[in-house]
């Protein structure tokens, strides 16, 4: 008797989307607790892999929409970006600016440089491992 | 009360992961050590939360999570690579 | 261009936007835009391989059919206890189980089920969707196992999935 | 903290950490891969349910609030252990690896 993936499909579908979610939660709490951009990021990472091993690295391309390479340099710039209001202030490199934009209701939206620094440290790390992931799979196709 | 149960508690959840190591080194075949190293991460998780509970901290609660999550993608990783010979076919 | 702007799986949505809101402490402004933004994002993300939804689902059986599960996994879980504890070999055995349903998310529900419930692990399904293998750790006779997960499992799911 | 909250959460850490142990018994004890994977999937994932669920109610007795990490963690839980069971006894049929002799019926090729 033949046999489907027909479970891990399903899996993937379900697991796939709670898993970016709990990357993108580590990535926001990262400033005072526990969490990050690179765990999350690594987190981010897992559930694409997943994704691959489930549906291939076509799909996976797909979704990611942009090449992991790109996703890469671009990280890093994101990253080295999240330096350039403290140089601007002639304070020492990586010092921490914080911005609060008002939101509709009586919240706010918290913006600093340590998040901005953590995004790109994010999609550093998932475009490494899936540039990794990606490349390994295609070699063996 | 509670103090008690959860050092018995702990005590089995560790004796529980001995013997998941001892799955892990006896074997005999690739998958019963994949198998004894997915419950190993299951037990980890269960010891998390009772370190949590000890130290009256949510903190850890975090890595429980993660643990669980990566632990899965860890497992089907394994058993892909025990299927194809290669982890992506 | 409405397409991009729509919520493929309105379930998957809510849930995800409900799950934000528990996970970032409670409901505030920045919350909801960003569990508004995933519950979007990840969806339009993933849709490309959802399966159709069946042309008949009856959403509010669920509820019933997860408290039967729960309780089943309980009564498992202490039946697997007393066979592990008990000094008789076991007498396991490979069952083929004809299936009924045929939309995959029911198949995978029922797999899932039988994986987590009184002495069955599901193994395998056949590449056609019709069969599932499923391992019994203390098996006396194949068609009981398979009249009590017809009767149990596989019925209440078909009234839900059509 | 109430006397019966105490008894619930210390009677769900030991029915937990039971359930574990009698688990990971089974893992070592049962004689072919296949008898094995039962323990894993049911016992100790219950084992480990009761334990965090333990863990809700002690923290939210405390006023915590309500634990959504403990509630993910178990629901991730029981939705990965039957993919990962089913995922392993694919490998294990590809891999061809023995049952004891009492077992009936056969395996499939992969």
């Amino acid at each position: 008797m033949k046999s489907n993936t027909l479970i891990l499909h399903t899996a993937a579908l379900f697991i796939m989307p709670l898993q970016l979610m709990f990357s993108v939660f580590l990535l926001f709490r990262g400033h005072d607790e526990p969490g990050g951009g690179f765990i999350g990021g690594l987190v981010a990472s897992g559930a694409f892999v997943l994704y691959a091993f489930a549906f291939g690295s076509e799909a996976t391309r797909r979704i990611l929409r942009v090449a992991p390479r790109d996703l890469l340099s671009a990280g890093l710039l994101f990253a080295l970006a999240s330096t350039i209001p403290a140089f601007l202030a002639g304070q020492p490199m990586l010092t921490a600016h914080w911005w609060e934009l008002p939101l509709p209701g009586d919240g706010y939206l918290k913006l600093s440089t340590p998040l901005i620094f953590d995004i790109g440290v994010y999609a550093a790390v998932l475009g490494t491992i899936m540039t990794f992931v990606i490349s390994l799979m295609e070699s063996d196709e | 009360m509670i103090l008690i149960a959860l050092y018995i508690t702990i005590a089995m959840v560790t004796l529980a992961a001995l013997l998941n190591v001892y799955r892990v080194i006896k074997g005999p075949d690739a998958p019963d050590r994949v198998l004894a190293l997915d419950t190993l991460y299951v037990n980890a998780i269960a010891l998390i939360v009772l370190l949590g509970i000890a130290l009256q901290t949510r903190m850890y609660l975090e890595s429980a999570l993660l643990i669980a999550v990566m632990g899965f993608v860890g497992t089907v990783a394994m058993a892909k690579y025990l299927k194809r010979g290669s982890v992506i076919e | 261009m409405l397409d991009r702007l729509s919520f493929p799986q309105p379930w998957l949505s809510l849930t995800l936007f409900f799950t934000w809101q528990f996970l970032s402490d409670g409901i505030s402004g920045g919350s909801v835009v960003l569990g508004i933004i995933l519950a979007w994002g990840i969806p339009q993300m993933t849709r490309r391989f959802w399966p159709d939804p069946p042309a008949v689902m009856r959403g509010w059986r669920a509820p019933a059919y997860a408290l039967r599960v729960l309780w089943d996994i309980v009564v498992a879980s202490v039946e697997v206890a007393k066979l592990i504890l008990s000094p008789r070999q076991p007498r396991p055995m490979f069952i083929c189980y004809p299936l009924e349903l045929d939309h995959p998310l029911a198949i995978s529900i029922l797999v899932s089920t039988i994986s987590l419930t009184p002495g069955t692990v599901g193994a395998d399904v056949s590449d056609d969707n019709k069969l599932i293998l499923i391992h019994s750790l203390d098996a006396e006779d194949e068609q009981e196992i398979i009249d009590t997960i017809r009767a149990r499992y596989e019925k209440p799911l078909l009234e839900m999935f059509r | 903290m109430s006397t019966f909250a105490e008894i619930a959460i210390s009677v769900l850490l030991l029915v937990g950490g039971a359930f574990t142990l009698i688990g990971a018994i089974g893992l070592a004890r049962l004689p072919d891969f296949y008898t094995r994977l039962h323990g894993p999937t049911k016992a100790t994932t219950v084992g480990v349910g009761a334990i965090v669920v333990s863990s809700v109610i002690y923290f939210s007795t405390l006023g915590r609030g309500i634990g959504v990490e403990e509630i993910l963690v178990t629901v991730f839980l029981f939705m990965t252990a039957p993919v990962s069971a089913n995922f392993l006894a694919k490998a294990a049929m590809h891999l061809e690896v023995k049952t004891t002799e009492n077992t009936r019926g056969q395996t499939w090729d992969q």
